[in-house]
Parts: C-alpha cells; structure tokens; sequence
C-alpha cells in the first residue's frame, strides 16, 4: 500500500495529462478540443500539489490554529497552482472566442472540415 | 484518525462515484440531474472534512459550493431548456434523499461544534445547500419553459 | 492522415508515457518532509504578520508571479473583447424576455445578494483564512449573472454598464502596478512590502500591503469576468449574423 | 540600477492598463502616440541597462535579498544577453507600431487604443520572459506572451484564416506550456527550488556522482517540449507558418523577429543555468538533441519554404529554417556559436520583420499574397522591390550584413559538414525571396502553372488590413523596413559591434570563456556562396520553372502540413518522445 | 486513513478526466467538467490545499460550464437559421 501511495498522486497526474492529449488529437468538435485542454492542465495542478504534500499536515493558514502547532504542507506550490488555475480559466475563455469565430467564418467547428491552411 | 474523515471518504466515495456513473450515461436530463446531485452530494463530505481535520477555516469551501454549485445547475437547465423541454426530469425522491442527507450532516457538524458564530454559519450553508438543490430540481423540470432568444 | 495521427498518438503517447513513469517512480514519495522553500516561505509569512501563508506567497513574497498572473487575465479579457467584436457583418437582436418559474426567480433574487456578500468576504479575509481576491472575485461576478439565469438578460444588461467595468479593471491593474512602482521610488524595490506597517497578526489589516494588492485583484477579477461573460452573453443572445450572406 | 530592471515589464503594462482605462474618451491618434511613447521609452530603459549590464546584475523583486543563500523571492536577471533581447523587442515592437501608425485596420467600436494595448502587453510579456531568472516567473511571462500572441493573431476576426491560425496556435503552444509546468513541478519536487540557478545547485547536490536520473531526463525533455513548442524547432513547428501567415502584419514582424527566437533563447538560458551541471544532462546529449532536431527544422523549413506561393507562409517557413540554424549554433555549446547565434538574431529579426513589412505593402495595396496571381502586378513598386530583394540578400547572409556575420561566426563554431546545412538552408530561403521579387516585382519569366490545388494554401483571397485597398503607399509603412535593413546591415557593418555582443554574451554564459566575433575571409566567402547560390536558385525557378516544380518526394512532406490541429497535437508529443530518445544516454550512461 | 481519502478523491477525480475526455458532444462535455471541478475542489481539499480548492469551485462550479454552454449555443443557433431558413 505504501510503496503504490509514494507514486501514486503522479502517476494519476500523468495519466490525466496523456488522457487530455488523447481526447485533443482525436477530437471531432473545437469546443470538446479546449474542454480537453482544460483537462490536460488539471494534471498540472494535481502533479505541482501533490508534491507539495507533506503526511499528516495541515494548510499553512494560521487564522484558527496556531503557529507551530501542526506541521504544514507547502505554501509555495498551492500559489502556483493558484496562478495556474487562472492561467487555465483565462486561456479557456480566449481559445473558446477563437472557436466562435471559425463557427461563424468557417460553418463548421469539426476540425476535420477546416481545410484552409494546408501545405 | 477519526470518524468524521471516515464518513466523509464513504460519502465522497459513494455519491462521487454515483454522480460520475449518472452524468456520463443515459440522456440529458438523467445527466443534470446527476450534475446537480454532485453539489449535494460533495458539499456536505466538504463539511465533515472541516470538521475531520479540525480546520473551521474549511467550511468557506463548503459554504462556496453550496452558493455556486446550484447557479451551475441554472446555467444547463437554461441553455440546455429545449432538450430537457421533451423529458421534463424530475428526480424528486431524490432530491429529497440528498437534502435529508445534507441536514443531517449540518445538524451532526452543528452538534460538534456548539453555538455560535461558527454555527450560524453552518446553517446558513445547511440552507443554502437544501434550498438550492430543490430549486434547482424545481429548474430542471420546466423551471424555463418560456426561454426562446433570451 | 487519420491513421497516420493515430500511429504518431500512439508511439509518441507511449514514449511519454514511460518517460513520466519512470520520472514517477524517482520522486521523491508522496507526502516526504522536505520542502525548503516552503519551510522558508511560512517563516516569513510569520514575520511580516500575514496568517495565511498562501496570502503571503501571492502577493508579497512572489507578488511579480501575480502580477503576470493578472495581466494574463487582463490580456485575455482585452483578448475577448477584441475578438468577440460585431464584426461587420453582424447586427443585434433585443433579446426577448425570458418566462421563468417563480421559485427559480425568487431563489435567484434571493441568493444574489448573499453571493455578493460572500464574494467580498472571501476577498477581504484573504490575507487570513483561504480565499483572496481571484476566489472571491470570480464569486462575485458569477453572482451578478443569476440575473440572467433567474430572470432574463435586459435585467443584466440594466445593471451592467459595461464600460464601467472595462475601466475599473484597467484600474485596478494600473493601481497593482503603481503600487509596484512606490517601491521603486521609495528607493528599495518594485512590489516591495516596506511601505506600510506590518499590523496586528491575524487581523484585516496585518500583513502590510498585502491587503491593498489583494484588493486590487479582486477589483480587477470582478470587473474582468463581467466583461469576459458579458462579451460571451452578447455573442449567444444578441448578435446574430446578416441573412444571406 | 537594478532596481529599475522591473520597470521592463511594469512600464508597457502600465501604459496598456491606462490606455484601456482611458481608451474609450481618446481619439485614436493620441492612443497610437501614448503606445509609441510608452514602447520607446522601455526601449531607451533597455537600453540603458544594457549599456550598464557588465558586470551582470542581479534584482530580488520586492526586496527579498537572499539571506544565508536563501531567498524567498523571485530573481531577475539583466545581463547582456537578457538586456539585449529586451532591448531588442522594445526596439522591434517600436518598429511595429510605426508601421501600423494610423493606417492599419479600423480599431473595435469603442476600443480605440485595443490594438496598441495588446502590442504593449506583448512587449511586457516577452521582456519580462526575457529577464526571468525564476523558472516558474518565466513560465508566467511565457503564458502571458502567449495569450497576447493568440489575441493579436486573431485579430482579424472577419478572415477565416486568421481565427482558425489563432486556435491552432493557441491550443499547440498551451499543450507545449503546461508540458513545460510539469517539467518545472518534477524540478520542483526534485530540488525543491524555483530559481533557475538554485535548481541547477539542487540537481548537482541530488546527483551526487551519479548523474542524471529519469526524473532530470523527464523534467529536461518537458521544460524543452515547451520552450521548442514556442520554438518552432521540428517537430513541434506546424502552428507557426499556420499562424504567421494569417496574423496582422506589424504582429508578424513580431512573432517572426523575436518571439520564436526568445523560444531559442529560452532553450539557452535553461540549459545553460538549469541542466548544465554535473547533475543534469550531459553537453554531449544535448548537442546530439539540439544539432538532430535543428538540422531537421532547417531543412524542413527550407524546402517548405521554396514551394510556397503565399508570401506570408514562405517568409513564416524561412523563419522555421533560420530557428533550426540557431538552434544547430547553441547546441554546439561552444562560446563562440553562442556569439553567433546572438549575431545571427539580431540580424535576421532587422531583415525578416523588413521583409515582412512588405510584405505587407503587398497585401494592402493589391488585397492579395499569392507569388502567381501578382505575377508581374507590382512593377510599379520600385522602393518596396530593391526593399524585397535588399532583404533576400540579408537573408542568404551577403557580406557585410548582420546575418552574414552571426552565420559566419556560428558556421566556424560548428565546423564540419554542419556548415552545409548553413549555406544550403539560407541559400534555399533566400533564393525563394528572391524569386517573388522577381516574379512579382519585375514580371520576370512566365507565368507559373497551377498545381496541387489541394496541397497549397495560395493567398490569392486576402482581405487587406487598412479600411480598403491603399492607393498611395504611406511613409511609414516604406521607411519602417528601410530602417530595418539598416540596422540589419549596421549589426555586421559597424566596426566593433560583433566583439561588443561576444563579450557582453560570454560574460553571462559559455562558463566565462571569450570568444571573438569577426569577419574572416572563410565565412565572407561562405556568405558570398550562399547569395550566389540564392540567386542562382532564384533565376532558375524564374527561366525555367518546371525544372525546380515540386518533386513528388516532397508531397508527404507537404502534406503532413494538414492544417489539422489533432495532427500537431499527436506530433508535439511524438516530439516529446523523440527528444527523449535523443537525450536518453544521459540516463544509461550515468 | 489519511491516505484512503487522497485514494478515494484521486481516482474519481482521473475517473471524471477520463469521463470529460470521453464525452465527445460538448454539452455533454460540460457537465462533466463541472462536476469534475468540483472532485477537484474536494481533491485539493484533502490535500490541504484550500485556497487553490477555493479557486476551483469558483472557476470550475459555474464558470467554465457557463463559458462553454454559451459557446454551444452560439454554434447551434448559428446552425438553425441556415437549416430552416436557407432552404
């Protein structure tokens, strides 16, 4: 159980990454593109998290616990998944407005259709 | 290790799991449906985790996914109305099972942690919790049966 | 072509599957002692009185990361806007109102406003207990829209003046800036925290100028994600394109 | 000093802020003055602290000094080479704005300065990416560029074109950046440090005397996967001709002159810092990925480059083919191929943003790119033709221009066969550009057959960017790229100014050792050769097209350029595994 | 104990990634992306991260699912006119 515990947080972490990239490659519909985009970096979070975990700890929030009571995981990592999550939401909305303008230019958001650029 | 954490993980577990079988399969209205139990079914582990780990300073996510989680129910009960319009879910057993489950839990966690402040807060969010996921059931069924352009 | 992808998928997939598999297994375990940086980031989130330490990270500490972290949102908001235009083409259509059941509107009316309230506690609490200002924020922008969903989108569009909240996002990415820049010209460093004192730990206003820039994202993300949503709202219910053409 | 090396990024933020704050009650001239003067004035800042960067300095932001050697805070770095690329996107954003100085399309109802806002984002972002010390500080900056970039490449919303070449770009580079975050959580679980140089200490100590690991080797091949992705470095480069052909044109001499080459930069920067020591990745495993993978860009590029008939995608391949050559120079690792490399983008970034300003020209007063329809039309333009044909000559690097110098001084680091690759990729891209001078500019030889209609994107539809077709040809849009060239040529020309970049370059990296950057007699006639060849090719596409018509060996090859972004996806992570593969002795070896 | 939790949330939030991934119709997709916010939310809950926990309800609960339901039904109205009305 142990030995399976110590990886396992990552390996959920890369699975996730290569499922969001499987879903990208063979998507058929943009906006299901960016949904799995958006799953790809939820691995990030997880993996920038996960090592950031410490056994038996608590979070470094001091509002209702003393210092030095508990031991406590690492702030650093849960700001940049912070920073991260945002990066996520903002470049979620900006490729989705992309996807609404080859709704509108091209007819279509199947990339499989979408035969402009080629060559 | 103690039993507020161990219910929790059984109440994460089971209605996690129960809500991911019923999104992902069957039509559209069993899938909102199913989307909207998720709120009640991990708001109320949320609360038990607070308590678990002894952090009152948790309960703010609980009381955040009680706000949100109903408004994201709206969200595809309205621009999803014309293909809930043919079916017109209704899940009302159990919608009333999950409410009942989230009471229970705010009544256990209120109990633990006695009057005041804290407590207040944990009924604002019983409240929230309950309200929401009724009304949000209440959506589900034609709550938007009117919705053309707007 | 297709299957050609799926060949490439396929091996490329599974080599980068066994490079992170093997990377997995020489991490350090899940859940080890050791985090230097961390350790350090807490002890000094201690001396300059924030309590929450994430707080302290965010907008002290690595206060440049936010500051790249919020131009981000508001390039892409600025992004949106530009993208999302009325192209030349396109015309408006006044939405039609909207018939909703009425619990749905009276929860909607109801909850708006307490949505409100918690959107600015988590802001203002942020240097405390979790949450800050891209949390609380985001809460507060969504809860605007439960007019909409409650009721319809002219009710929105009445208390929404868009410009409004175009120009206090600009603000309050520009006052995030300056207040970078006093540091400078204070004579130590940008984004430096040695302007104001330092506070009572665990209160509202502990934690030097860790309030003010906290305040200041969560201006700038209210204001930024009415304008993302509004600009996203118009193209669904509104524009439409010119027939024929 | 140091202090003010923050400002880099907080004056073209702060303007873009002020300008979207105030933008809606300002007519649209003051909006374009108050980008300009923000733009220049970050550009003299850089400028200044590049004058005054040796030795290196060294900014905690927000005050954190390290104590004991510890720090909490975020460090930036502003020696020569980080100065001198942020002076060089100052300068070259400057450039862009002049160019579109009033002309360019209409501004969005209500948004005058939102063009201009974006642009100085843009040069806030890369400056900042530049002078990043901190591994995650660059990611966000790298994020931030990328973002902007989407924005402005999709700008035009009303071209199909440009919105489907904005989401190809946008989802690619977002993959190649979160490969890129997990690359910086597995050092960061590693070594638990998030400041380059600390991560390079981190991986010595963990190594021991072991040497590199899987985890170093996964981290390394991920951190690159997004630093190639931005790059363009094959495999990972289908985005860019698909996004630099379709985005606005004072944009394209941005992504073509600086962004791809801050990917370069990147690259150097990282592995000089991060994965260069005893714990990290051996040099011989990186020259092996670097030289393989930039041979390949090289080629690919350039034959991509000589079938193409839309100017923008041919000028974008060439872009593809120059990445590949700098990224054959930094993978030598020797001083003086750093040297060159720094020559080599200092001069190419003056020809290919020129190039593409008339590009330009071309596409606004004719409302079309394609090398066969304008077969001949553009007699008239006698500035902007010696201009194109001026700017195909830098690019074959014709003594005494810039990029003649930059490749000779990286074609003597590499040595050997490699130099084939120099003179034959810039000879092919170069003979290309001179070939639509010749066709476009003069009407020379017949006019082209069709072929291979489903193979080509042909440009031959393109709406121009200003409110209607140009009659007249407005000052700035001529004089920008005529100062381009300038400058291209003053970076070989002026006496002196190779040995200055060599030694501000060594003084940061190539561990102290100095290198001289002069013209020799060697590389003068390899640059000759190159341009004789170009023109060569050029005359005889032009007397005898059938002859240089595409050979069927190269249709695969073209057609694997399929515009299809689930295809670029699979190819980015067959990238991943193929840079491990290059790089995996590292690991046996160890 | 502690760790049958992180068991318990890490697969159903890599269950949810899979179910999102699987999903090819995007409003489909989207319900399944908010329910997947919220097991991460939960996830990052028992990892002690509460902020970051915070951040994703907020963004992933109502968000994200509104971002994209808007786009599905701007491509689908999109669609109608030119089925009924061109023809």
């Amino acid at each position: 159980m142990t030995t399976v515990m110590h990886v396992l947080p990552y390996l959920v972490a890369a699975y996730v990454f290569l499922t969001g990239c499987y879903g990208l490659a063979t998507s058929r519909n943009l906006i299901h593109a960016v949904g799995c985009l958006a799953v790809c970096q939820s691995s990030t979070y997880v993996l920038l998290l996960a090592v950031g975990y410490r056994d038996g700890a608590t979070a470094p929030v001091f509002s209702d616990i003393k210092p030095g009571s508990r031991p406590v995981v690492d702030p650093v990592v849960q700001a940049l998944t912070l920073t991260d999550i945002v990066v996520g939401a903002t470049v979620t909305a900006l490729l989705l407005a992309l996807v609404l303008q080859i709704a509108k230019r091209h007819g279509t958001v199947d990339p499989d259709e979408l035969r402009e650029l080629r060559g | 290790m103690n039993g507020w954490i161990l219910a929790a993980t059984v109440e994460l577990g089971g209605g996690g799991a129960a809500a991911l079988w019923g999104v992902t399969t069957g039509g559209p209205a069993r899938r909102v449906v199913a989307q909207n139990m998720t709120t009640s079914a991990l708001c109320p582990a949320l609360l038990l985790f607070s308590q678990g780990y002894g952090r009152p300073a948790y309960v703010d996510l609980a009381l955040l996914l009680a706000l949100l989680g109903p408004v994201g129910t709206l969200v595809f009960a309205r621009l999803l109305s014309d293909d809930l319009a043919a079916e017109r879910p209704s899940a009302w057993a159990l919608t009333w099972t999950a409410a009942a489950v989230g009471a229970v839990v705010v009544a256990a966690v209120c109990a633990a942690t006695g009057p005041g402040r804290a407590m207040a807060k944990l009924l604002v969010i019983g409240a929230l919790l309950i309200s929401g996921n009724v009304i949000a059931s209440r959506a589900l069924s034609g709550g938007f049966r009117g919705v053309r352009g707007g | 072509m297709k299957r050609l992808r799926l060949a490439l998928l396929a091996l490329g997939g599974a080599g980068l599957a066994a490079l992170l598999v093997a990377a997995c297994l020489d991490l350090p375990g899940f859940g080890g002692r050791s985090h230097p940086y961390g350790t350090r980031a807490v002890h000094a989130s201690l001396t300059r009185r924030a309590a929450n330490t994430i707080a302290s990270v965010n907008f002290d500490q690595r206060a440049y990361d936010t500051l790249g972290e919020m131009s981000i949102l508001f390039a892409a908001v600025l992004g949106c806007v530009v993208l999302l235009r009325q192209a030349r083409d396109e015309h408006r259509a006044q939405p039609q109102p909207a018939e909703v059941a009425r619990p749905v509107r009276r929860y909607a009316l109801i909850v708006l406003p307490v949505a409100l309230v918690t959107g600015l506690y988590v802001i203002a609490h942020g240097q405390l207990s979790p949450g800050g200002g891209f949390q609380g924020g985001v809460v507060a922008a969504t809860a605007l829209h439960l007019l909409y969903l409650g009721a319809d989108y002219r009710a929105l569009e009445r208390i929404r003046p868009l410009a409004v909240y175009e120009t206090s996002d600009a603000l309050a990415v520009s006052s995030y800036l300056v207040l970078g820049l006093a540091g400078v010209l204070a004579g130590t460093a940008f984004l430096a925290n040695t302007l104001l004192p330092y506070g009572t730990f665990n209160t509202l206003s502990s934690g030097g100028t860790v309030p003010l820039l906290n305040a200041a994202i969560g201006i700038e993300v209210a204001s930024a994600v009415v304008v993302l949503l509004a600009n996203f709202l118009d193209q669904a219910v509104e524009i439409e394109e010119e027939h024929g053409s | 000093m140091h202090h003010l090396l923050p400002l880099l990024v907080a004056i073209p933020l702060l303007g873009a802020a002020l300008l979207v704050a105030v933008g809606r009650h300002l007519p649209r001239i003051a909006a374009e003055i108050t980008g300009f003067v923000v733009s220049g004035g970050t550009a003299a800042l850089a400028l200044v602290l590049l004058l005054n960067s040796s030795p290196p300095m060294v900014e905690w932001v927000g005050g954190w000094l390290p104590v004991g050697g510890e720090s909490v805070g975020i460090v930036v770095v502003g020696d020569g080479p980080s100065l001198g690329m942020a002076a060089l996107v100052s300068l070259l954003t400057l450039a862009a704005l002049a160019y579109s100085w009033r002309y360019f399309d209409e501004p969005p109802r209500g948004h005058p300065g939102a063009f201009t806002a974006l642009m100085l984002l843009f040069q806030g972002a890369m400056c900042g990416f530049a002078i990043a010390g901190d591994l995650f500080n660059a990611f966000v900056f790298f994020e931030l560029m990328s973002v902007t970039a989407y924005a402005l490449t999709g700008y035009r919303i009303d071209d199909p074109k440009a919105v489907q070449g904005a989401l190809t770009f946008g989802v690619v580079n977002s993959l190649g950046a979160y490969a890129m975050l997990m690359g910086i959580g597995l050092l960061y679980a590693r070594t638990g440090e998030l400041a380059m140089a600390k991560i390079g200490r981190g991986l010595d100590a963990a190594a021991g005397h072991g040497g590199a690991d899987a985890l170093v080797l996964a981290s390394f091949v991920l951190v690159l996967t997004g630093l190639l992705v931005k790059a363009a470095a094959v495999p990972f480069h289908f985005w860019l001709p698909d996004a630099h052909a379709v985005a606005p044109t004072p944009v394209c001499m941005l992504l073509s002159g600086v962004m791809v080459e801050l990917g370069v930069y990147g690259v150097w920067r990282v592995y000089g810092t991060v994965f260069a020591g005893p714990g990290g990745i051996p040099a011989a495993d990186l020259t092996r990925a670097l030289v393989t993978l930039g041979a390949l860009t090289a080629a690919t590029g350039a034959v991509m480059c000589w079938y193409q008939r839309h100017i923008k995608r041919l000028l974008a391949y060439s872009t593809v083919a120059h990445t590949g050559l700098f990224l054959v120079g930094i993978g030598v690792l020797t001083p003086q191929g750093d040297d060159g490399v720094a020559l080599y983008i200092l001069g190419h970034a003056g020809v290919k943003a020129a190039l593409f300003a008339c590009a330009g020209v071309l596409l606004d007063r004719y409302g079309c790119l394609d090398e066969h329809t304008l077969h001949g039309r553009a007699r008239e333009m006698r500035a902007t033709a010696v201009m194109f044909a001026v700017g195909g000559l830098g690019l074959a690097g014709l003594p005494p221009f810039g990029t003649g110098l930059g490749k000779a001084v990286t074609e003597e680091a590499v040595g050997g066969p490699l130099t084939v690759v120099y003179v034959a990729a810039s000879a092919i891209t170069a003979g290309a550009v001179l070939r639509v001078t010749a066709r476009v500019f003069r009407g020379l030889g017949p006019r082209p057959e069709e072929a291979d209609a489903d193979l080509e994107t042909s440009g031959s539809e393109e709406e121009p960017e200003t409110t209607g077709p140009l009659r007249r040809i407005p000052d700035t849009m001529r004089m920008v790229p005529a100062v381009l060239l300038t400058a291209a040529l003053a970076v070989g020309a002026v006496p002196g100014f190779g040995d200055l970049v060599a030694r501000s370059v060594n003084e940061a990296g190539s561990g102290g050792a100095q290198a001289s950057a002069q013209w020799t007699v060697h590389g003068a006639l390899l640059g000759l050769a190159s341009t004789a060849l170009a023109v060569a090719l050029a005359g005889l596409a032009v007397t005898r097209p059938h002859w240089t018509a595409a050979p069927d060996w190269s249709r695969p090859l073209r057609r694997l350029q399929s515009g299809h972004v689930g295809d670029y996806v699979a190819w980015l992570l067959m990238g991943a595994t193929v840079l491990g593969v290059l790089a995996l002795p590292a690991v046996l070896g160890g | 104990m502690d760790d049958a939790v992180i068991v318990v949330a890490l697969l159903l939030m890599a269950g949810s990634a899979t179910a999102a991934v699987v999903q090819r119709d995007p409003a489909r997709q989207a319900l399944v992306l908010s329910v997947l916010g919220s097991v991460l939310a939960v996830l990052f809950t028992v990892l002690q991260a509460p902020d970051v926990g915070l951040s994703q309800l907020a963004v992933g609960s109502a968000l994200t699912p509104l971002l994209i339901m808007l786009s599905v039904r701007k491509v689908r109205r999109r669609g109608r006119p030119e089925d009924g009305g061109a023809k």
